[in-house]
């Protein structure tokens, strides 16, 4: 199964003949990812070299391809924009891959898009290994398996999955939720996806300073998803307070967004919090083998 | 971006929350002349970042012209200290502003709720003291509203709000326009954070806002140049300021102060993107040493930007040893292999030794180059830490 | 049964202190409406003469009294914030009187309350005769009976309504939609209400020149309810065009809202037009007649 | 409120919408000294609200300043006269404009859709005529789309409409622009209806409102007291003028001129509530007469509002009888009843013969006054109207 993304569903790209948005194509294209066609208003009419065709509009797209998920390569200030013409054209799940959009047009898309499903911006994107990739993670670390990964960042995903991989641990869906304050999805929303998934028969919740996305990711384990063996991760254990470190998200403020209280939280949900990503798969086999005990 | 005390005044303006009258001065000249010409009682507030600046001595009184002056002269260029900023910061300006007649405080912010997705609003009668303060003491008196960004603000949750923080009666006309002012300014210009404390009911009936604390996204600071350039003006950070001048996002890269009881901070480190940036600091720290910065050089950096990050890093005395830990996704290795080398070529920056971790994206052709140029790069994360530690210990 | 109203309805007054509020609050426990407060703000704690408490906002009226629905007195300005608020605090009806309140207003009320039915602004209210009255119409000249009816005009209805009870026709449920721009219920979604109300056995339509409310009034009686008899009105058809009527609704500009095309609407769906509203009765027994025949 | 061109020009130019350069002057010497300032070729625009202005002779266009000032002495003054407006309205002012080199027109509009409650808009690459032509010749040319007001609007809207319309490609950059900024002034002002007709592109790839139309939405006009003004300074219509000057609504009232082949509008009338009211002037129709005027004393009138309004209908000298209808819902018969008795005690009144009908709230109490007073009520509406138009008749 896998959540969010499977082999058939058809993809677009928004700014698919950008720099950014050309490279990462073909790279999807490579791992196999169904992309359908592509938005760049202007180039209508015309197709990429790989043949994909290029409309002005998503609703242009979808109307002429059906596509419902899109990944989007665009400016900081054109990603409201993005997302909100991906809605509007039926788009139901939208990955957001550019960095830097204002918090505020977050606020106000997340509140205006009911019906689709928004994951990012600032993130790596969402990977169904074997099956599909929307995003731009470097398809080849990942496996085909069991293992569900939900992470607030892109390269510490790929240094823990390198690991996953590396140990046998394959992955059923890896989503990289993304860094920024306010994002699309967050790590309750995957989790739930992700309970009623029988293909995912355990998770990795890579988490990081800031917010409370953990607390709440660690309540949610506890009351809805006990019995599926979990390990969290919490990344800059080490940094000082107040000090934003690159995302726009991790920084602790006062007394939240504390490295304690996420391990606190992950504890007293029974998920055991690594304190290197390298001590990720052993804890993973320990949780699966008093989980199978 | 956090803004001065004026500086968030001046936006109050824009939106219409009302401000004690004064003026902003930066020598005690101007001071004289307005007190002169505006005779009454003036308070000095001492123009900082930092918290704590009444306790720090950082606010007077002044009665007359001369008073003013010489007041003012003692706290232009007087350095402030308190228990959250021991190493204190200058003053370089002052707000003059008239002392009100005070017949009850309130305190009033809203703020990004990142899990609700929402702008959230606290309320307490309880103004003019710390919010986590009340917050730990008396819980009850903090009333919270979440505002539908698709609804926006409408007066009725000032009423509510007012209603249920039981602020006094004099606040009731006054309260849901103020709070509709500071979400207009919170939305427009992007705040991570808007706080008036105290929010002050005067004895003759005006409601002002006695303090003002904004905090911008930097993110949205392209709508508003005017205020974008308040940050030029004065960087608040110098580590923001230094990340930009190199072309990094202002938050990629931030400098870490040694704490008692941790080894020295001595292991520079760079990384691609702020999650691994993160990770190999905390790798540094895994491995008995002290990550002396945080350094993202973001998606896709080409070689000018990896050789600018090295200088930079370097031109922190305190540091060692390098740590560079690329996991290739958009970052290709060979243009950071590439910035490596040129770096180190150069006779413009301090060289180090220096750890390299290359993989994911092109790290072949990467580590080909580094090969070449005469690097032995490590296969982990861990193993490079270990390595850059001890190297940085060797060096001492 | 009726509809949106019945006898147990619990029904706050928003400006019960107010002289409009206070004298159609009184009028409306007379006629027997389940009135159980209202709100002030600022006389919270008190109560009226006849014993209703006063509350502070809308949130804590809905608290104490479990109230759902609300009726509506406040100045134009503060008519969206007063739809607003009862919104939030979760009344699922609201009959908003106030008269001039500005049209861009409404468009943003009405896209961002789904849950709520308005019905108004600048409108009579609705009464379902017998059982409640949520209004300021004259409650004597209405009779419990089978008859629907809906109109865009207070005072136009209430000619209506003393014709119909004089003729021995009762009501089941009459709603004055109001006559502004944009009203949060139509005569459309009055119908899908009255198709399926069983107690509603015949219709009466009272429109008036501008906008096009009846000719989807006509084509959804064509489509969905071709069996239940429907008899229309037309207010202003001698009016010139380009005039503006005492409704801001009520203007024929260019080809659009011109009785011609109401009236040819109608008759497409088998809606008889009278030509004045003594002739409604007529119209109707002709009607009943013929669909009981 | 209709808005003439350079007022719906000033509100563009406030949300940011291109116009042309140019000035506005109430007299030929204005003209001429700008012209004379600014060479070049210039248009000369009769500011009037009527439509047709062109064919009727309203636009001339000036090369050099001395014929600007012989055109504008002509023009202001002039009565334009065209098929809709067979009576002609005076040119009072002018919009001196600079002659745009037009390389294609297009058409964009925003109104109220009642039905979807929602605004929508209108473009087509088809500009410079009147939609409803392009509307009745070529429907599918004509692209809408309807704004969610919760969303707000968003540059791909007007990205989506430019393709859809098949809008030239010199318009594609500047496009979303104009529309997000109608949209605003739409929105902001609180307009029932903003169009640019043509939205001009011209030869060296600028984009410009040519024309302005808007009309605002009167109930929202308080809420820009300077546009409202407007209003005061040249009202845009005498009935709405006198409607306000009463103490009515704006549209209130309306008289309505005579019209060929229909009985003469002899019989005046006031009702409570606008559909009352329609269906009273109706109800004069049906009785085979012809209503003056349209005039609804809205609900819970006083007696001086309808003595006031009796005034004002009988003030059309055309008035021959007045037919009084009442039904009271928050209109209490008695205040009513006072207001006609008050009427028609003073001396100040043109005194017609009078048919009342009153019935509802206080209807009792009413009836009562004017039984003392002398009169005789009717019974029905039907009655009332047969009754008023035979004493019109009777009194011609």
């Amino acid at each position: 199964m896998a959540i969010f993304l499977d082999k058939n569903s058809k993809v677009i790209v928004q700014g698919i003949t950008g720099r950014e948005g050309a490279f990462h194509t073909q790279r999807m294209l490579a791992y196999g990812t169904n992309i359908v066609g592509g938005v760049t208003p202007g180039k209508g009419g015309t197709t990429i070299e790989s043949g994909q065709p290029v409309f002005n509009t998503v609703k242009d797209a979808v109307d002429a391809t059906g596509a419902t998920h899109s990944i989007i390569f665009v400016p900081p200030f054109a990603g409201a924009d993005a997302l909100w013409e991906a809605h509007a054209a039926g788009i139901t799940l939208a990955v957001c891959i550019t960095e830097g959009i204002p918090a505020h047009d977050m606020l106000r898309v997340v509140a205006t898009t009911d019906g689709m499903r928004i994951i990012g911006g600032n993130c790596p994107g969402i990977i169904s290994p074997g099956k599909s990739l929307v995003g731009i993670m470097p398809g080849h670390i990942f496996k085909e398996g069991n293992v569900g990964m939900i992470s607030r960042s892109g390269t510490l995903t790929y240094e823990i999955v390198d690991g996953l991989t590396r140990a046998g641990f394959g992955q059923s869906t890896c989503v990289g939720i993304g860094g920024d304050p306010i994002i699309g999805t967050t790590f309750v929303d995957c989790l739930r996806a992700f309970a009623s998934d029988p293909e995912t028969q355990a998770l990795v919740v890579a988490g990081e300073i800031g917010g409370s996305d953990e607390e709440d990711a660690a309540a949610f384990i506890k009351e809805h998803i006990p019995d599926k063996p979990v390990v969290g991760f919490i990344g800059g254990r080490s940094a000082p307070k107040g000090k934003r470190l690159g995302h726009a998200g991790a920084i602790i403020s006062g007394n939240t967004g504390t490295p304690e209280s996420k391990v606190k939280a992950f504890g007293e949900a029974g998920v055991p919090v690594a304190d290197r990503p390298s001590d990720i798969p052993r804890l993973l086999a320990e949780r699966l083998a008093t989980a199978t005990a | 971006m956090k803004l001065m005390e004026y500086q968030g005044k001046d936006l109050f303006r824009r939106v219409g929350i009302p401000t004690p009258r004064g003026v902003y001065a930066t020598t005690a000249d101007e001071v004289r002349t307005y007190v002169a010409e505006h005779p009454g009682s003036w308070v000095l507030k001492s123009q900082v970042m930092m918290g704590g600046r009444g306790k720090a001595g950082g606010i007077k009184f002044a009665d007359d012209a001369q008073q003013g002056e010489t007041l003012a002269r003692e706290l232009i260029g007087k350095v402030l200290k308190s228990v959250q900023n021991p190493d204190g910061e200058e003053v370089k300006s002052l707000l003059v502003e008239e002392k009100v007649d005070i017949a009850s405080e309130a305190y009033v912010s809203i703020a990004i709720d990142r899990a609700a997705k929402k702008p959230v609003v606290l309320v307490t009668a309880q103004g003019g003291m710390d919010v986590e303060e009340v917050a730990e003491h008396d819980p009850d008196a903090i009333k919270k509203y979440w505002i539908d960004p698709a609804e926006g603000y409408s007066p009725y949750i000032g009423r509510q709000l007012a209603f249920d923080a039981k602020l006094p009666e004099g606040y009731r006309k006054a309260f849901p326009a103020v709070l509709g002012a500071l979400y207009e300014l919170f939305m427009d210009y992007g705040a991570n954070l808007v706080e008036i404390n105290p929010l002050v009911l005067t004895n003759d009936g005006r409601v002002i806002a006695s303090d003002a604390k904004v905090e911008l996204d930097d993110n949205g600071l392209y709508k508003h140049p005017d205020v974008a350039q308040w940050n030029k003006q004065s960087p608040a950070d110098a580590d923001q300021a230094a990340a930009v001048a190199i072309g990094l996002g202002m938050s990629n890269y931030a400098r870490f102060e040694d704490e008692p009881g941790l080894p020295p901070k001595t292991v520079g480190t760079i990384a691609n993107g702020a999650g691994l940036g993160m990770g190999t600091m905390d790798a540094v720290k895994n491995a008995g040493g002290g990550a002396a910065n945080f350094l993202d050089i973001g998606g896709g950096a080409q070689a000018e930007l990896v050789k600018n990050s090295y200088k930079l890093v370097t031109s922190d005395d305190r540091v060692k040893a390098m740590f560079i830990n690329i996991f290739g996704g958009i970052t290709r290795g060979d243009q950071v292999a590439k910035g490596i080398v040129e770096a180190l070529s150069g006779d413009d920056v301090r060289k180090v030794p220096l750890v390299v971790r290359l993989t994911g994206t092109n790290a072949k052709e990467g580590l080909a180059i580094l090969a070449e140029a005469g690097f032995v790069p490590v296969e982990t994360m861990d193993e490079g830490a270990a390595r850059a530690v001890e190297l940085a210990k060797g060096a001492q």
